[in-house]
């Protein structure tokens, strides 16, 4: 795995230290941008360049956290764009002041169209669309979708996706990320109420965990998908309790465009060439889980 | 008649059995066993909480920062076991201790400041948020702590938090025994103690109570002590139910403690509350969230139902003591 | 239950509280000074003044809430210098404020022992002892000669006259020799106020030592037995009953004196009708 | 502004104020029966009572806060029904509450003009007179004697005297011929009393009508022309100052009677020093 | 000296001064024209809330529901104009009249009850939360309403909400314009009209104000339809500055806008503080916000910052106040 005193970075030969900026929706405190934001840090580390992250899910304050890194002159930006709207003017500031910006995971279409370089990741909807195609592989047809997060665009794309893949209608589930107990709680009174569904999809390890529990709670026999990995997620998908995980793959989302961005301070590259790089969705099944086991453990899954 | 509905928690009670018909008739799930186990726990982890919440309002104080010291306890054991190897009891000691400094903390600012303690707690809530989040991050290199599970003696500790035995074919999770002895336990306190009269008195008239030698400052450490000690319990049989805890754990319960005091009857003023009434708001609360799920209802409404709940209970609270010619 | 004589009468000799010299200074305020006086048992010593005159600060030295700066104070002719309410308390000086120190919403029977719960039980199975504190708060009221419905009911629901009834019981059962009744009649109509008075004597003359404070000489003549008599901070006097008239103290303490001679400013004579 | 001869002297014929037989029931409570009292320019009615006697009631209907049930109410001699206490005031009427509602954190000049604040400009650029406001209500006070270091303290760090001070100026500025003050004095120390009663003897000077509310009998005496004392919501008469003594009215007003009956209950002879 | 003293905004100023110099010394970008226009937006959007919540508080109540309701004004429009595709100003007036409409059902419930402002506006809070969420996904299927950008007219109302101009270098958003305009207005309001007299009546004494003729139901409303109106504004401003509008909105601001008066001086218990006070306490918040970027301090600490300022505020503000000599 990456070793953080590698010795790439200590010869940075270009003037001054390269700073990179990450300025993404995700609010403190979520698995997932916990992820993204660790790979960058790492990036930097590896590169040594100075990465800073901030988020905030509000698409004002969001942009108000660009226009702040941009006023403090980075040499690249990189944002995501779960609503492209309220960030479009902000980006368009910071590529008009000349500071190359990538966007990552959400907002794959708009990202050219706002002078980004290149977009790293992959949709929230399209990640969803790819679990619902397997949840029907497995033989899902009613399935639920847990929001752990009431009104989060990027969790509401997830289960429209899954819908579409797996071509019929999910109901969400609404639970508090903030009370796991009682989200396994509602999970389970979901499946008591209607003994027909098959399939739950989580969308976050930590409820991924819970809804497994209320699967054996309520005595029901649905299969059981996650987004993102963790430590207890491999061990479940080892287990056969859980039947894969989508793996955005959060790490390389943050750890990519930071590596992008030096390169093209040292050296002028254009990683991408204007086309994206995707960075999933990978799947975590009973095959692989052993192995990304070790890293989710670490916070790098 | 009139004694009767002097008493806090009369309004929450008949909403509770309206709520309690509504749903069981209306839904096949409810009734059965399995539905029954599943909102009585989701009914016991608010109303551990709600009941010290009530006994601090009773005492004439507020805690936002109940919510999140759930989770503080929470990450605190985590760190500890699988982070630096430490016995889970000694854990457990570990984080009891901590929430206790917090409480401790909080009354003495309010005790000493005189400031409100809406702010005092405001502001504690907003650091403790803080801290879940950084020192979690910081230590761990995740903002959720997992792999509880394969942690020695976790098992052990497990059987006192995280347990369930069976009852009338329920699998009745040991939460809400804790829940229910807490209740009795505070009725008995508040009722049957000098203790408890001494909250009620030191809600309902501080100075006075101060003039008789009621030792003020000491009941309101002891009531914050409390909430602290009630999350640190809740903070375990969350961690120990679902084995895993996230830094953002709680935030935005603290509402709910209080919404489900008041509901049971609480004055926001204090001097007036009961815990079993704090009790039957959290039963009110956990039947409502739970029996919208088993209503197969959209779950968007969710928190607009729960706030027109709110309203009517404090109404229908409002209503019974005006009936009952209790002007304060 | 009617007129009888005091129980206490014997031991007056020795006075259960004496002050002699008395004075007490806030800082470079001196809020009182020179004051000397006593009670013995099955007596009532009513202090009297007007406003700011140095009633309370009377009352708060002999309480012990604040210690005395000049004088002597002896309880039982022995020289005390109270540090507490708690000590004043022990050596049994019991004071009732003017507002009573009660708490509106809690019933009669828990404001009458609040801060003095009886309890029964050992370690943590101890537990107030419900029944025995609610027999005894009607026992004590039925002493003073009121019957409530309810020991139940909030106390915030009783009369004036009742809540002071409930005071003066309390301090006279929790084992107080001397009572000190702050202006207990100040709030009240001319019914209750004489209900009051008769508590007064009722615990009189069960034998115990009272204070009475209050602003109305009517109301202080009723009952006492001996009249101190307070202006700004120093005392005119302590009277015996057989010393002075109600209308010689009703112009001492209302401050007629003074009154006249506002008088000129006033663009009234001085008045034909007053006392001094 | 020493004493003068009352300005209003000359309209003292007509009453500015006269009540006949005036009751007034609360449902089946009558509070108050059969009152006949008036009031002139430059004059000052003292109602006395104990507390209970329906000195609130009659002011509150003077006041215009509730109407009258029984009996006649005359301004300037013409019948009258007040609906509300602006009606009472659009008459010249207006009433100092005990509590004189004021708001402690505000300035001394925003509590002076509460409710009725002087503005100018026009449309949305009416705007308070602030410069003229505070003028007034320095010029107000210093009519009445008093000056204030700062008009722009907050009025809760006045004293009380000074406080009520403030608000007799504040009726007296907003044009009321007659002034009702509810128990001025009760809350105060005989200096700060004497204060009081001064700007009540300064504001008949001025040719105003007051009807002076208090159970203190030497302070009605100071300054009072006629006295009506209550008890139990009837009038024990109306007396002119040379038709009664200070000890009578002192007698009257305090329940001498009903404490000399209780008196054998006290285990006390009959007071040989009663006023009645 | 002691008279400057007992002005609510000392300590905010003394505290925004101190901010303001950390943060110029210690970054090279707060100082720039660009740095300076974003804590200035950034402050502008609290400061807008936190003097109309300022009003309210110095009247003597609460609103909790403010929040959540910037996030339904600008759903509204959202709605309205691309769902319904109604003309942009009709779906403006729409959403304030929607806004004073819960602004008066507040008041009215609180003048009516004289419930705590603190419960009702937590209901209608919960209320307002589940409503923006539920009915925007009934209407559009989604939880963000996106593409108000090719609404017809949208531009013309930008201009008025969502613009921002050169000065000195700096591109200055309009709302920075609105946020000083109201703040002048409110303190001019508070210190120079017979309302803002009446306000601070009402917080300091509402007996007593009633009994010299102020109307006091009255101020209530128009202070709670303040809050509401300054909520629209607010909920306006965000719409056309990033146009787009995310049903959560708004959720959890209701206590940013509190600390900023709190910390601007205001009392909790009514009756004292100033809209210059909190617009200071915005300009801290926003400062500090925005510092904490340009500073690259690591943002997992932002809540244990932001919560230790608080406490610090208060704290200094206490010690002001008592220097003062004032008790109250
Ligand atoms: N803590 C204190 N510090 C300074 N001065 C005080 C203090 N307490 C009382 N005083 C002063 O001492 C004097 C006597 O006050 P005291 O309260 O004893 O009067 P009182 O006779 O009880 O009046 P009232 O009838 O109004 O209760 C007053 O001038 C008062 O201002
Ligand atoms: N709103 C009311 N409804 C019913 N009874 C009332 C009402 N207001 C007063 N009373 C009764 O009328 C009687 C006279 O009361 P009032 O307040 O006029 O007395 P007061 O002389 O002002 O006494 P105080 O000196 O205590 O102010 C009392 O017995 C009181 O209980
Ligand atoms: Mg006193
Ligand atoms: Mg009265």
């Amino acid at each position: 795995s990456a070793n953080g005193s590698s010795a790439t970075g200590s010869d940075a030969a270009s003037a001054g230290k390269t700073t990179i900026a990450m300025v993404t929706h995700g609010n403190p405190g979520d698995a997932f941008w916990d992820v993204v934001k660790s790979g960058a840090e790492q990036a930097g580390k590896d590169l040594g360049a100075t990465v800073t992250y901030q988020g905030d899910g509000d698409p004002v304050r969001q942009s108000q956290l660009i226009d702040s890194a941009v006023a403090t002159h980075p040499d690249g930006l990189i944002v995501s764009m779960a609503n492209p709207d309220g960030v479009k003017a902000s980006i368009e500031k910071a590529v008009a002041a000349g500071i190359p910006v990538i966007t990552i995971n959400s907002g794959l279409e708009e990202s050219l169209a706002f002078g980004a370089q290149t977009h790293v990741g992959q949709s929230e909807y399209a990640a969803g669309q790819a679990a619902g195609k397997r949840l029907a592989k497995a033989g899902a047809t009613k399935v639920i979708c847990v929001i752990h997060e009431a009104g989060n665009t990027g969790l509401e794309d997830r289960c429209r996706g899954a819908a579409d893949g797996l071509g019929s209608p999910v109901a969400n589930v609404q639970v508090d990320i903030a009370n796991l107990a009682d989200a396994q709680n509602t999970i389970k009174s979901t499946l008591l109420a209607d003994p027909t569904i098959d399939g739950v999809l989580s969308l976050n390890p930590g409820i991924a965990v819970a809804a497994s529990q209320a699967i054996t709670d309520a005595g029901s026999h649905a299969q059981l998908a996650t987004f993102d990995v963790s430590k207890d997620v491999t061990t479940l998908i080892e287990a056969g309790s859980i039947l894969f995980a989508v793996d955005q793959q959060p790490y390389s989302q943050g750890y990519l465009p930071v590596v992008f961005l030096t390169l093209q301070k040292r050296n002028g590259d254009v990683v991408g060439g204007g086309q994206p790089v995707f960075s999933g969705p990978g799947f975590v099944t009973k095959e692989n889980a052993a192995q990304v086991a070790t890293y989710a453990a670490h916070g790098t899954r | 008649m009139t004694g009767l509905l002097r008493r806090p928690e009369v309004g929450a009670l008949v909403a509770a059995f309206g709520i309690f018909l509504y749903f069981s008739i209306s839904t096949s799930a409810f009734l059965t066993p399995a539905g029954v186990a599943t909102w009585l726990y989701s009914s016991s982890l608010f109303g551990i909480m709600a009941v010290a919440v009530a006994l601090l309002m009773i005492g004439g104080e507020f805690d936002l920062s109940a919510g999140a010291m759930t989770g503080t306890t929470g990450l605190i054991v985590g760190i500890a076991t699988t982070q630096w190897g430490l016995n889970v009891w000694l854990a457990l000691v570990l984080a009891l201790a901590a929430a206790l400094l917090v409480g401790a903390f909080n009354a003495w600012l309010v005790t000493s400041t005189a400031l409100p303690s809406f702010i005092v707690t405001l502001a504690t809530f907003f650091i403790l948020q803080g801290l879940n989040l950084a020192v979690t991050k910081l230590l761990t290199g995740t903002v959720a702590i997992q792999g509880l599970g394969a942690v020695t003696g976790f098992d052990q500790a497990r059987v006192l938090f995280g347990s369930s035995f069976p009852l009338f074919g329920m699998d009745v999770k040991i939460s809400i025994v804790w829940w229910i002895l807490l209740t009795a336990l505070a009725t008995w306190v508040l009722l049957r103690t000098r203790f408890g009269n001494w909250v009620f008195a030191v809600g309902g008239q501080a100075a006075s109570s101060r003039q008789v030698g009621v030792p003020v400052r000491r009941v309101k450490f002891g009531l914050f002590l409390t909430t602290a000690g009630a999350a640190w319990l809740v903070g375990m049989l969350q961690l120990f139910d679902v084995s895993t805890v996230q830094a953002t754990t709680g935030i935005g319960q603290e509402f709910v403690y209080i919404i489900c005091a008041v509901v049971g009857g609480c004055l926001l003023t204090g001097g007036f509350g009961s815990a079993i009434g704090a009790a039957l708001g959290a039963l009110i609360y956990g039947m409502a969230l739970q029996g919208i799920v088993f209503a197969q209802w959209d779950s968007n409404w969710l928190k607009a139902f729960l706030g027109g709940m709110l309203l009517l209970a404090v109404l229908v609270n409002l209503g019974v003591r005006r009936q009952a010619g209790d002007r304060s | 239950m009617t007129a009888a004589e005091p129980l206490g009468a014997a031991d007056a000799r020795t006075p259960l509280l004496e002050v002699r010299g008395l004075g007490k200074s806030y800082g470079s305020v001196r809020a009182l000074s020179g004051v000397t006086a006593s009670i013995g048992a099955g007596e009532v010593l009513c202090v009297l003044g007007d406003n700011g005159a140095g009633k309370s600060t009377l009352i708060k030295v002999l309480a012990g809430a604040h210690g005395h700066t000049e004088g002597t104070l002896l309880a039982h002719g022995i020289e005390q210098h109270f540090a507490s309410p708690r000590d004043a308390l022990s050596r049994g000086i019991a004071t009732v404020y003017q507002d009573l120190a009660l708490v509106p919403l809690l019933p009669v029977w828990r404001n009458f022992f609040l801060g003095a719960e009886e309890t029964v039980g050992h370690g943590p199975f101890r537990r107030l002892a419900v029944a025995a504190m609610r027999a005894t708060t009607r026992d004590s009221l039925v002493t003073l000669g009121i019957t409530l419905r309810d020991v139940d009911q909030p106390i915030g629901t009783l009369s004036g006259g009742e809540r002071q009834a409930v005071a003066i019981a309390r301090a006279v059962h929790f084992g107080a020799e001397l009572v000190i009744l702050d202006e207990p009649t100040s709030a009240l109509g001319v019914t209750q106020a004489g209900l009051v008075l008769r508590y007064i004597a009722r615990a009189r003359d069960r034998g115990l030592g009272i204070v009475f404070i209050t602003h109305n000489p009517h109301h202080a003549w009723a009952v006492g037995d001996r009249f101190l008599v307070l202006r700004h901070g120093t005392s005119l006097g302590e009277f015996a009953r057989d010393g002075i008239t109600l209308d010689a103290l009703t112009g001492l303490m209302a401050g007629g004196e003074e009154l006249d001679a506002l008088g000129p400013l006033l663009g009234r004579p001085a008045s034909a009708g007053d006392a001094l």
